[in-house]
């Protein structure tokens, strides 16, 4: 496995315990200077846990890791940037109140004598910000009202400021859009060809192939195999790997659709102020309608007016043929809309609470008598959900911040399969979720739509937009350029029509 | 330090009377309970530490002191607590006397004897024995004071800088100053209200300064707040007035003897009735009575007089004033 | 962590699904009260500890006990309340003011007239109605008005006690209902009726944040509000109710500062924002929201009445309770956190 | 929202990178004050005006102004430091007691007779050390031992002001040291000394929190403490310094009052924490922190000083004060909000 010349950084019999849960149970691998190494798991796995260990944000309990061969301790981040690791962590760990360029050099700020040389950070933080494609990112807006995608992008200006020996990437292109993922790409090649490492994390098989090197598989909390060629290694053998069982990564047939189905969801002019304009849709009983397009084309925010969550400056919202009250998501509810936010964390999540009450927080109603919360149900109706959905570790009593981010995921998801709704909005469902479990969430979104659900998905992967849907909607900057069935329409159209215009 | 031994009181009782030989003597031990509210200002804290002093030139005294609060319902429970203890006596100053009324009657009842100082309770029947300050009268002497010193000036400007407003005490000491000054065909015609504290002294008599741009006399409720009051006029670089202070204390006195400030007057409110309390409960308890009436049991109601101390007769009052 | 995870820390079984209702509620309440609460009731033993050494049966002695309990209930009954507004991601300063203004109200010639000709639960009533109005219109300006809660309350604690200080004229008013006093003065075998009422709204409390669905969304409401907006729970409706809430609760303690007292005064209820506030915080509920707890909140308060009764019954300076107050405070935390921390492991 | 934000809403050109760091600090200032605080400003200006009408030359005397500022200085001072520790995700409740134990120490006899013979300077430092002292213990018990900040400084609240009363054995101590009366009484330009230190105070703490890397870290550390962690802050020790900060500034603030009132008393500073957490709030501050301002606090304490101000100019009980002040708080905050949303679009 070791190859010539010693490994930029070895880990070695690594442990990691929380109360209750053995997150690392001996992890061994190793990174040389100018390779992509890849590190692959399920949800739950212990990837984040592993590169929080390796950035200094975690100690282990066991273990150790050696630096060009020298045995290094890092007792926190500082001590590990100094040695020229930098991360960018799964979970977006941006300061909301300060500026974009404020962000980018937090911890490292160019000073003299204590006082910031602001004119500096900026004009470093724009040149990182056009090096990884984006000059359009204002460096003096706040952090917190950037979207998920440009937040990403500054997380990356980050760990690339601190000119690091070692990049860490957790899953850095979950809100990316497959362009972005291409500039990242780049800018990963220009590193390694300087000798730079990377180890990239991703649940998307095909991102793996095209920028690693060499893949590490954790299972459990282990290492299961390490130093694997990355582009020879066979798919189904890494899935096999990852989870220990033979899967197939496929969509769910589709039914074809009962034409006198009732519309459910009608949607007539649906503006917001500056976002989109003059949206129309409708979402028969038993169809998935999908929405595609780039980060930033607005369809979140189609989600949100929709639902009520957003004002809408014109336009109406039908459910059932009865008109929902603009602006109000109660109203939206009680007609049996259910929304699946983008950002589990600030939008989805009461991350002290435990995974039931994060589950039925929709749906108290149900279980319910006279006010009076029958928790048992609850939790038997949740416990069936989260193992549907293969939540790992099992258990409903766990708060939800314990859980891996893919996890957490499921957890949102769980909430709204839960909830009988008469119209589901999904957006981005499998961010951050494995290749297993994404299949079960394919499944059970198909399942919402026999019994009769209208459900409108919106995701980044393309792939997935058109094996999901009944019908495809492209997005470009919040106006609808093509709609018709997904069967009638390919990747590459799609990513045409989604470009058109935007390279000017 | 006793502002508050007039010779119609203390004297009697005091050490210096020739019955004090009889009723000094150690008697059948007392343990007697203090209560009081919290020492947020320099004439609450005087009470409660004379009080203690009191109690230890006795070794037929065992005084316990609480922790003084503001909060009515801390203080009925410490009230309750000297009850189940059984004391003998309790020495209560309440924050609010109406509000700690049901609790004394309930000790009375126990059979404790209680003595009320400085804020009446509003039951006759809910202490063995009252010791009040003469509020009322502060205000009317102070008042009086004003009308003599501006003799004849209808157009004088008079300002009062009140103490905290929310006490019935306060209330009782502006309605005799208004009343007093009516009677020369004067008003109050600017107040403030501070908290007693040399702090609140201060901002409130900055502010007032502003609020009349000419003032011929200044009351002030109390002596503490009013070092407050004295640090914002000298800062103001005003002095077309003189200024009477209130309970007190030995430094407005000496500033009176020296005739070198602005205060030329002060309205006793004596700091020393908690330590009359504490002799008083003590005498209830052992039977005695007050040395020079002839009445054998201890009176039911004391009102001490609030005297105005002036340069003329400061010299009597200066050696038994409060420190602030 | 709320009680429930707190029940499955402590029994780490997530437990049969169909498991009977009651006896969860109590395993639910004693598992808590024992558990997580483990550092406050060690705390609260220990200065029952030091009570007897240093008091001895004057400590011990049932009346004691019950003069300890019924200084708690007056501001435990506005903690429970407080519970609930700070579990919810809020604040509220004014509770204090409103004790006063309810008391004051409920107190004035004509309300006690009133309540001599018709009966004594119309003082009651008016007490209660008027928490529960100043606990609206805070609601209102923080969730409709969007105002700090902290501001908010701010002002109306300036208001709500300038107010009650007009309509008293800023002198005490006696009550002079004899129903009225007669049924606040009893004991129900032994037990103050004051005390009863203190512990039925405890035990509502913990009902009702722990079982009902107004409880759930109160801690959704404060540990993620727009995550709970998203969820479909009217946050702004639910903000309103949790400030009513505690409205009621602060008229409630005004009932019974009006019974131990006999008075209503516009400076009833001094201070008292910091004590329940204090109370809620040491007992465990988190000032950020979204986590609390009803039984961590009741030891915070007798903490708190046990600590100034030990201090009365021992006869020590004011100021040096005041430094051993602020040392105990620093302990018991302490030993909290540490006996917390290993019940999780 | 910050204060450079505040100055791109106003000037959305991103400005010229190399453009100089006094002209755009000056700028920021300026544009930060009139911009996101036009609703305190125009407050504080109706404030003014209604001063102007109901008072006439009285309040806008130039005597009357200084008079407010002079007020404004002590509490003032204490803002600005809890604005650094508000906006680091903190709270402090004992700023009162620290101002007082520090008035205490600085005027003991010992330290007065130090004062004499060596020089006055070292009754300010011992004021300094006593405030920087107590702010430490504060921060640490914060960040190392983990207690609630709510809870480490309600402690601290006690026992700083029981030990000031047992320093002072609850008797006002009376400053007899020349040079120091003379440095502080005296004006330059006719602008009192105390103004002067707070303008200065307010100045530098505004350049702290705007320009320096521990400005910038502090809005880290209270807006997101993981991320400012895995940015390599090190989170505990700067907590340690905010707290000590703003302990420093609560000298600052007892050195004012001993000057403003010639005394030092356990009685001072009754109640700073709560006008000092009001000014620092009401200036758009958020409680939970990584959003703060020095200018808006420094309105907030002016909004509040010129309250009580043209009050007393026009002989008002306290009790209208209170109402009124509840309601005006009330406007101030809609106002604000209001007005900056405008600015916002
Ligand atoms: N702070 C924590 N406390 C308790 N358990 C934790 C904590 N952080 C992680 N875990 C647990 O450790 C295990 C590994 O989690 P980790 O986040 O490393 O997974 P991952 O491989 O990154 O998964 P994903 O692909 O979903 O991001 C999980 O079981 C998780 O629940
Ligand atoms: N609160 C906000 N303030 C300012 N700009 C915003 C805000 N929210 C979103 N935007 C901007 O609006 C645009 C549309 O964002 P939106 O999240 O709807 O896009 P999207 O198509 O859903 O992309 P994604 O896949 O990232 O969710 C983005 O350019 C984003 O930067
Ligand atoms: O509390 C008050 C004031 O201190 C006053 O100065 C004297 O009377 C007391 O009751
Ligand atoms: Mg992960
Ligand atoms: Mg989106």
């Amino acid at each position: 496995m070791t190859s010539s010349g010693t490994p930029l950084l070895s880990v070695r019999g690594v442990v990691k315990r929380f109360p209750g849960v053995t997150a690392l149970g001996g992890v061994d691998f190793d990174v040389r200077a100018g390779e992509v190494h890849c590190l692959l798991g399920q949800n739950g796995a212990g990837k984040s846990t592993l590169i929080k260990v390796l950035a200094g944000a975690h100690r282990p309990d066991e273990g150790e890791l050696r630096w060009q061969g020298e045995v290094v301790s890092f007792d926190n981040p500082m001590d590990a940037m100094r040695t020229g690791v930098a991360a960018i962590y799964q979970e977006l760990d941006l300061v909301a109140g300060l500026s974009v360029a404020d962000n980018v050099f937090l911890g490292h700020e160019p000073a003299t004598a204590g006082f910031t040389r602001r004119a500096e950070a900026r004009r470093r933080t724009r040149a990182l910000l056009e090096r990884l494609g984006h000059p359009d990112i204002p460096v003096d807006r706040d952090a917190g009202r950037l979207s998920a995608a440009n937040q990403q992008i500054v997380s990356m200006a980050r760990a690339l400021s601190r000119d690091g020996r070692l990049l860490i990437m957790d899953e850095p292109s979950a809100v990316l859009d497959q362009d972005e993922v291409h500039t990242l790409f780049r800018v990963i090649r220009e590193l390694t060809a300087q000798g730079v490492a990377v180890v990239y994390i991703s649940h998307r098989m095909e991102e793996i192939r095209e920028i690693g090197d060499r893949v590490t598989v954790l299972k459990d909390g282990r290492t299961v195999a390490t130093g694997l060629p990355a582009r020879e290694a066979r798919t189904a053998d890494l899935i096999k790997l990852m989870t220990g069982r033979d899967l197939e990564y496929v969509f769910p047939d589709r039914k074809p659709l009962d034409p006198a189905a009732p519309v459910v969801l009608a949607v007539r002019g649906l503006a917001a102020s500056g976002r989109f304009a003059g949206l129309d849709l409708t979402v028969r009983a038993g169809e998935v309608v999908g929405l595609a397009g780039l980060v930033g084309s607005g369809r979140s925010e189609i989600l949100e007016a929709v639902y009520g969550a957003r004002k809408a400056s014109a336009g109406t919202v039908e459910v059932d043929g009865k008109r929902l009250r603009r602006g109000s998501v109660g109203a939206a509810v009680r007609a049996g809309v259910g929304l699946c936010p983008e950002e589990r964390k600030s939008q989805g999540l009461l991350l002290d609470q435990a995974v039931y009450r994060n589950i039925t927080v929709s749906t108290l109603p149900v279980f319910a008598r006279f006010g009076f919360l029958d928790s048992g149900a609850e939790r038997a109706r949740s416990l069936e959900l989260t193992t549907a959905l293969d939540v790992r570790p099992p258990g409903v009593d766990r708060a939800v911040r314990t859980l891996s981010g893919g996890n957490q995921q499921k957890v949102v998801l769980a909430r709204w399969l839960l909830r009988e709704c008469r119209v589901l909005l999904l957006d981005e469902p499998t961010r951050g979720v494995d290749v297993g479990a994404r299949s079960e969430i394919y499944e059970l979104i198909r399942d919402l739509a026999e019994r009769g659900v209208a459900v409108v998905v919106v995701s980044s992967d393309v792939e997935e937009v058109l094996g999901l849907s009944d019908r495809v909607l492209v997005v470009r900057e919040g106006r609808v350029v093509h709609e018709g069935p997904a069967h009638e329409i390919d990747e590459h159209r799609v990513l045409d029509l989604v470009m058109e215009g935007t390279a000017a | 330090a006793c502002t508050g031994n007039t010779p119609e009181t203390t004297t009697q009782t005091g050490s210096q009377g020739g019955v004090k030989v009889a009723n000094d003597e150690p008697g059948k031990k007392v343990v007697i309970g203090f209560s009081a509210p919290a020492a947020d200002h320099g004439w609450m804290a005087a009470i409660s530490a004379a009080a203690k002093a009191e109690a230890e030139k006795y070794s037929d005294v065992e005084l316990k002191v609480v922790e003084g609060t503001n909060d009515v319902s801390l203080q009925i429970s410490q009230v309750e607590t000297f009850i189940n203890d059984k004391v003998d006596a309790i020495v209560l100053l309440p924050f609010d006397g109406a509000a700690l009324t049901p609790v004394a009657l309930k000790a009375m009842k126990a059979g404790i004897t209680v003595i009320n100082v400085d804020r009446a309770f509003d039951s006759p029947f809910a202490a063995r024995s009252t010791v009040l300050g003469d509020n009322y009268g502060m205000g009317v002497s102070a008042g009086t004071y004003v009308c003599e010193k501006l003799d004849g000036k209808s157009d004088a400007v008079v300002a009062e800088i009140a103490g905290i407003d929310s006490l019935p005490l306060t209330q009782d000491r502006s309605k005799g100053f208004a009343d007093a000054l009516r009677e020369c065909g004067l008003k109050v015609n600017n107040r403030v209200a501070a908290e007693f504290t040399v702090e609140s002294g201060e901002k409130a008599a900055a502010n007032l300064l502003q609020a009349a741009p000419r003032v011929d006399a200044i009351w002030n409720h109390d002596d503490d707040q009013g070092i407050g009051v004295s640090a914002a006029i000298k800062n103001s670089g005003r002095g077309e007035f003189f200024l009477i202070g209130g309970a007190g204390s030995a430094n407005v006195m000496r500033e009176i003897k020296a005739d070198n400030g602005l205060h030329k007057a002060t309205v006793v409110y004596p700091s020393t009735q908690g330590a009359d309390g504490i002799r008083l409960a003590r005498l209830a308890v052992q039977g005695k009575s007050l040395g020079d009436l002839v009445e054998v049991e201890v009176p039911r109601q004391i009102e001490l007089f609030a005297p105005v101390v002036t340069k003329d007769n400061v010299d009597r009052y200066l050696p038994t004033a409060f420190e602030s | 962590m709320n009680e429930n995870t707190a029940t499955a820390a402590v029994a780490p079984t997530s437990g049969p699904p169909d498991g009977g209702r009651a006896r969860r509620a109590v395993t639910g309440l004693l598992g808590s009260a024992a558990g997580r609460n483990t550092g406050l009731v060690v705390a609260l033993v220990l200065l029952c500890v030091v009570g007897v050494i240093t008091a001895g049966d004057r400590f011990a002695d049932v009346d004691n006990l019950l003069t300890i309990l019924r200084l708690a209930s007056v501001i435990g009954v506005v903690s429970v309340g407080m519970t609930f507004v700070i579990t919810g991601g809020g604040i509220d300063l004014s509770v204090g003011a409103i004790v006063a203004l309810s008391s004051v109200w409920a107190t004035t010639l004509a309300t006690q007239a009133v309540a001599r000709d018709f009966h004594w639960l119309s003082l009651v009533f008016t007490a209660l109605a008027v928490g529960a109005g100043c606990g609206v219109v805070n609601g209102v300006l923080i969730a409709y008005g969007r105002i700090v809660a902290f501001i908010a309350t701010l002002a109306m604690l300036a208001a709500a006690r300038g107010l009650a200080e007009i309509m008293s004229n800023r002198k005490t008013q006696i009550v002079d209902v004899p129903g009225f006093t007669a049924f606040f003065d009893a004991s129900v075998f032994g037990v103050p009726v004051l005390v009863i009422i203190f512990v039925l709204v405890a035990v509502v409390g913990w009902v009702v944040l722990n079982r009902t669905t107004f409880g759930r969304r109160t801690y959704a409401v404060g540990g993620n509000p727009e995550a709970a907006r998203l969820a479909g729970i009217n946050v702004r409706r639910h903000t309103v109710l949790l400030y009513t809430l505690l409205g009621v609760c602060c008229g409630i303690a005004a009932i019974l500062l009006i019974a131990r007292t006999t008075t209503g005064s516009a400076t009833h209820g001094g201070l008292y924002e910091l004590d329940a506030i204090a109370a809620v915080v040491i007992g465990g509920t988190l000032l950020s929201g979204g986590r609390g707890t009803i039984a961590g909140t009741v030891f915070g308060v007798l903490i708190f009445t046990t600590l100034s009764n030990v201090f009365t019954l021992n006869n020590l300076s004011i100021s040096a309770q005041a430094v051993a107050k602020g040392a105990i405070i620093v302990i018991a935390v302490l030993l909290q956190q540490r006996l917390a921390r290993r019940g999780d492991s």
